[in-house]
């Protein structure tokens, strides 16, 4: 049997370096009891992938915060299929464009591109841990 | 690569140059020779460094946005905009940040996206991809002297266009354009490749191109204690001076308590006079530049204007040559144009009612000056120590060893264990020492520090102490005192 | 009428009771017994003196916004979204400019085009007209103290229905709420009609309600320098005092050079302290409210964020109660709610972050202060002198004399010889002394201070000196220099 | 033959007592060679037409700062035609009305009770100036 805690892959996508929110992130998932595989900055969507197979995470949570999001982000889920991580949970959270912008026509758009959850501006941990326990529940996982 | 705080030869940096031109087929456009009667010609108005020395004479405080969009015609819609509707006094051209890591193949997508959407998906400005050409399409149509700022461990490349295109200042540094901006780019070749960066620039001044060069004080931009920021920029100081670079700019990232501030530009002026001059350096001219708060800023605007103003002030009061303005939209997103000239004008209004006014010395800001100098001089002097004599040596040895330790690095080559928090009066101080070379009375100093606010508190420091710090500003606070 | 610094005698209130009582059809509402059950049942977290004496003692500043508008209901659901929205921690009621001169009549034309144009035609809100039970609306529906804020000479039937009305601070006095703001309203008048406020405000301490009274620091607004506003801030709290009002805040509107204005707020407190003691008022407790700049506004809002924000820091700085605060639509008409709301955040993003520093003493800060006070006594003194002992027949005698004189004051009882304008840090000193019985020490010391200025602009002092001090902030300096 | 310079009444209508800008306005009128009659603060509709009747001025300058314009300015041109002072030049400035506002259309307001020009909030007296010498000249007064 595997290590009962509940893994999850963690990383700042594309030429972003932003490094704060990841440490705190990494901080209050592994408080909150999961197993981070922590990536850090500059993550290509490649490592994301590869790490989440490595390791058998129940799911990947993606950060932009330097406005790439648009070209960096899109086509993941694509290759989290490809690689047979079907419908693995993708969350996104950050400043996932250029610019001040109306959050709803960002999530919608993010939302197409295939990921689950899509996190405003300055979101903070606790709320994301709420709906991760509650997605993996759903899914029969205990977190 | 054999690094050594030692003047590039000709024959080493010739060589280097053939392949670094080679980067891009954009390197080919450039001309030295030509590059140089190019600047002969720039009017004393657009160089930066004549207006840095100006400003440094009359006492007062310039002040500085950062813009940068993808098209080269819109970048110079923007800053013209931001002098006529800011009225900044200096000008930034910010790179985007796929240029930043070298990919400048992603850039071109970005350029074509932009194009095709009517709207800038970088960043900033991919000056390579634009080319020398044009890169003085900007030089020539906007009203004021400009700077690249980027973010680019290996900016040799970026440095050669720009400054055959007529940029008259140039940000970054070897350490603070590495560690803050790259997970696994080796410290001794970023410091390396930079050195290359102001040997060229020290080149340009041999044939009498002033380029002024300003290494990026914040670093991280949250809590980072000034004796580290200090250190990094003078030993980047040194660095440049030793390639012949004659006119520095050092910077500092605002904290916040105003003593500390204030302290912190102070200290950092004269430090960098002292070591440079210990060093053999004598004909620099330093000027000092302050960063508003660099860290994370209130979504509401409004609260984001207090927090600009309370930025704009403290440059003032601390007498820095220019201040780096934040913008309304800072929490958010790259800012609008307009935004962008709203930041420049409150931080302008402030700095104009208090271009007449000084901060009297007075006990409290001795002792902080004192303390930012002794702990600066603990690192430098190790640093001096462990490079057997020579600070580009002793700066990578330094980071291996976590004597220079810089908080929240993306960067492996940083150690990683030193953790910054506010004290009680909201100063930036220690909760984990971690390697730093302190004596123990500075050791204690901020452990009585730390503890005087956790018994304010009524709590233990820990790190999530360190993380109501970090959120604090956002949120409208400065110390993250608990619920 | 025969005026004296005495507490009224209960017939001589009552006989004039009933006559203010009879000026407006609501003043029939009063009935002070049933009041005083009213007041009773107020909440301490809706009482003004105590969340005064709370910050007091916890050593922070409060934040309170200016706001009125004509309509019941949407004044309060203005103060209530400054509240919400803007965090306010004290709240005002604005009263309308024909209220002030007691022309009801043009009150109800204002209500009634109000209500048919659906927005407020009035500058404030009517709350005579609206008598006690519509007063009481406001208090029961708003969430935080509340305070009468108007420039009344005659402010008798208005106390009577907002305090009956269960208000817990009245703004005013005899000469700050006429020199300002009435043309030809006589002060032996007006401070005679505000004895009767604070005998009405005594009378309600002696039954165990506590209401807080505020003389109108500011006066003008422009650069009235602080040993004036504090000559009759005393004077107007020596007079409540001795009609029995136990709890006072005393005001200073901000000059803006951080060291004066520093100053001013720790010279106040100590100065007050002294004087309230000497006449034998020894129960009474001062608290102190810093005005952001309150002479003319840039009309940019992004520069009104900065002088707003730069008032927010100098009052956190200075350790005042409270800090009044102004909004980025200043410069051009009454806030909206938004805006008001948000000039309340970037203020209070500011006190927050300065919520724990102090400014440390200093030579300057300690020079400043001994000048004040001693400006201050000479006045006072002299006003003593004037009145044989008597502060309230002083304070008359001293205006016909210009030993205390307002500049720019429209009142025809102001001398109005005396002119202001900044040295050259941008303190505000005396262009012209007047009357102001100072020493020559001090008479020569602003004469030098004003002579520095016109050496380094390299002209003579003039009225057109203060003509550009005048409008310099508005123009987004401080100091107005000669182009 | 009367005073040769050019009479001009200055006051504050109503019941608003913004005096600085007051003072300032009465300063720069005399220097640039008017005669100024200033009323101050605080002044009625009847007192300025009584201030032009007695001292023959040739403008009115009103001035309304704290918000009651509406309120305060209406009928002025009336009254003045009653009072035989037919078509004087009435000029009126400050903040006309309650709240930031769009100019214009404040502008366009005043205009239409009477007014011959409307200042927006904070115009310098320069302007002013240059403006009643030109319509004075219009009327063949020199001022
Ligand atoms: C500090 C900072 C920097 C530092 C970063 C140091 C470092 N290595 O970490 C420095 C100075 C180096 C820097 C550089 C740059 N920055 Co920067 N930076 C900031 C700043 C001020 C704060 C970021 C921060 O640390 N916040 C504190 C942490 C705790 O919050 P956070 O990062 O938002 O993360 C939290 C949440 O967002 C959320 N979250 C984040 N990711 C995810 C992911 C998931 C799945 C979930 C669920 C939640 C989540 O949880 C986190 C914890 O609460 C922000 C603006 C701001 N927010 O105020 C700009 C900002 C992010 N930077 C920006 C930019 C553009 C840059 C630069 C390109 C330079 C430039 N043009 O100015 C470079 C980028 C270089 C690069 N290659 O990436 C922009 C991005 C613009 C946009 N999206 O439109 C911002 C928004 C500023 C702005 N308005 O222009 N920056
Ligand atoms: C100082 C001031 C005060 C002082 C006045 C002291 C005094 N007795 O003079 C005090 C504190 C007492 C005060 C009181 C009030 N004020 Co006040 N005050 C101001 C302030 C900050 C500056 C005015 C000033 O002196 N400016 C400097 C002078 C030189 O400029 P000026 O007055 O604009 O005049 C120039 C031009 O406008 C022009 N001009 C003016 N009149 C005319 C006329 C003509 C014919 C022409 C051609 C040109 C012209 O020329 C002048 C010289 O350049 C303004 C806001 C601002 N402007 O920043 C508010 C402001 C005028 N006040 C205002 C209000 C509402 C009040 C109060 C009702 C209190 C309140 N609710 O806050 C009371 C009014 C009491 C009363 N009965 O009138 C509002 C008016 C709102 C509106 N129109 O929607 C303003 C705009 C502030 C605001 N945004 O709320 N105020």
């Amino acid at each position: 049997m595997e290590n009962s805690k509940t893994k999850i892959v963690l990383g700042v996508i594309g030429a972003d370096c932003h490094a704060v929110g990841n440490k705190i992130l990494n901080y209050a998932f592994t408080a909150a009891g999961c197993e981070v595989i922590n990536l850090g900055v500059l993550v290509s969507q490649e490592e994301f992938v590869n790490a989440a197979i490595e390791t058998n995470a129940k799911a990947i949570l993606v950060a932009s915060l330097y406005g790439h999001g648009e070209i960096d982000c899109r086509g993941l889920r694509d290759r989290c299929q490809e690689a047979g991580l079907g419908d693995i949970l993708l969350y996104l959270g950050g400043n996932l464009v250029v610019g001040k912008a109306d959050f709803t026509l960002v999530k919608k758009k993010f939302m197409d591109m295939g990921y689950d959850k899509v996190y405003a501006p300055g979101t903070l941990p606790d709320e994301v841990i709420d709906d991760l326990k509650n997605d993996l529940s759903k899914r029969g996982i205990l977190m | 690569m054999d690094l050594k705080n030692k003047k590039w030869t000709t024959d080493a940096f010739n060589t280097t140059q053939k392949e670094v031109l080679n980067q891009w087929p954009t390197g080919a456009e450039v001309d030295f020779e030509e590059a140089v009667k190019y600047h002969k010609q720039i009017p004393a108005s657009k160089q930066f460094a004549k207006k840095m020395v100006q400003a440094k004479k009359d006492g007062v405080t310039l002040a500085q946005p950062r813009a940068g969009v993808a098209l080269i015609h819109e970048h110079i819609e923007l800053l013209n905009f931001l002098v006529k509707e800011g009225g900044a006094d200096l000008l930034p051209t910010t790179i985007d940040s796929y240029t930043r890591q070298n990919r400048y193949k992603e850039c071109q997508v970005g350029i074509d996206e932009s194009l095709a959407a009517g709207r800038s998906l970088l960043n900033g400005f991919p000056a390579v991809n634009h080319g020398v050409k044009g890169v003085r399409q900007v030089v020539e149509q906007v009203n004021g002297p400009v700077q690249a700022r980027h973010g680019t461990p290996d900016a040799r490349l970026l440095a050669e266009i720009m400054l055959a295109g007529g940029f008259t200042s140039y940000e970054g540094g070897g350490i603070s354009y590495n560690i803050p901006y790259a997970k696994d780019v080796s410290l001794e070749r970023s410091i390396y490749d930079w050195q290359y960066v102001d040997r060229l620039v020290g080149i340009y001044a041999e044939h009498g191109v002033e380029i002024n060069r300003e290494p990026f004080g914040p670093l991280t931009g949250t809590l980072v204690p000034p004796s580290v920021s200090h250190a990094v920029g003078i030993i980047e100081g040194i660095l440049a001076a030793e390639q012949g670079v004659k006119n520095i700019t050092l910077g500092y990232g605002q904290c916040g308590n105003l003593v500390q501030d204030i302290a912190a530009i102070k200290s950092l002026e004269v430090l960098a006079e002292e070591y440079l001059e210990k060093c053999g350096y004598k004909d620099c001219v330093l000027t000092t530049v302050f960063h508003q708060w660099m860290g994370g800023f209130p979504q509401d605007e409004a609260q984001a204007f207090g927090v600009i103003s309370w930025g704009a002030a403290a440059a003032a009061l601390s007498g820095a040559t220019k201040v780096i303005v934040k913008t309304p939209h800072e929490a958010l997103g790259i800012p609008t144009k307009e935004a962008n000239a709203a930041g420049i004008r409150a931080t302008k209004q402030v700095l104009n009612m208090l271009c007449d006014q000084k901060y009297a010395m007075n006990k409290e800001l001795e002792d902080e000056i004192a303390i930012i100098k002794a702990e600066t001089r603990c690192i430098l002097d190790k640093v001096f120590e462990l490079g057997h004599g020579d600070y580009a040596v002793g700066a990578v040895r330094a980071f291996e060893a976590g004597v220079i330790d810089v908080p929240f690095a993306p960067s492996k080559y940083a150690l990683n264990k030193m953790l910054p928090a506010r004290d009680n009066n909201g100063a930036v101080r220690l909760f984990a020492i971690g390697n730093l070379p302190f004596s123990q009375d500075i050791i204690d100093f901020h452990k009585d520090k730390i503890e005087e606010r956790a018994r304010v508190e009524g709590r233990q420091a820990s790190f999530q102490m360190v993380i109501d710090d970090i959120y604090a500003i956002s949120k409208g606070r400065m110390v993250g005192r608990p619920k």
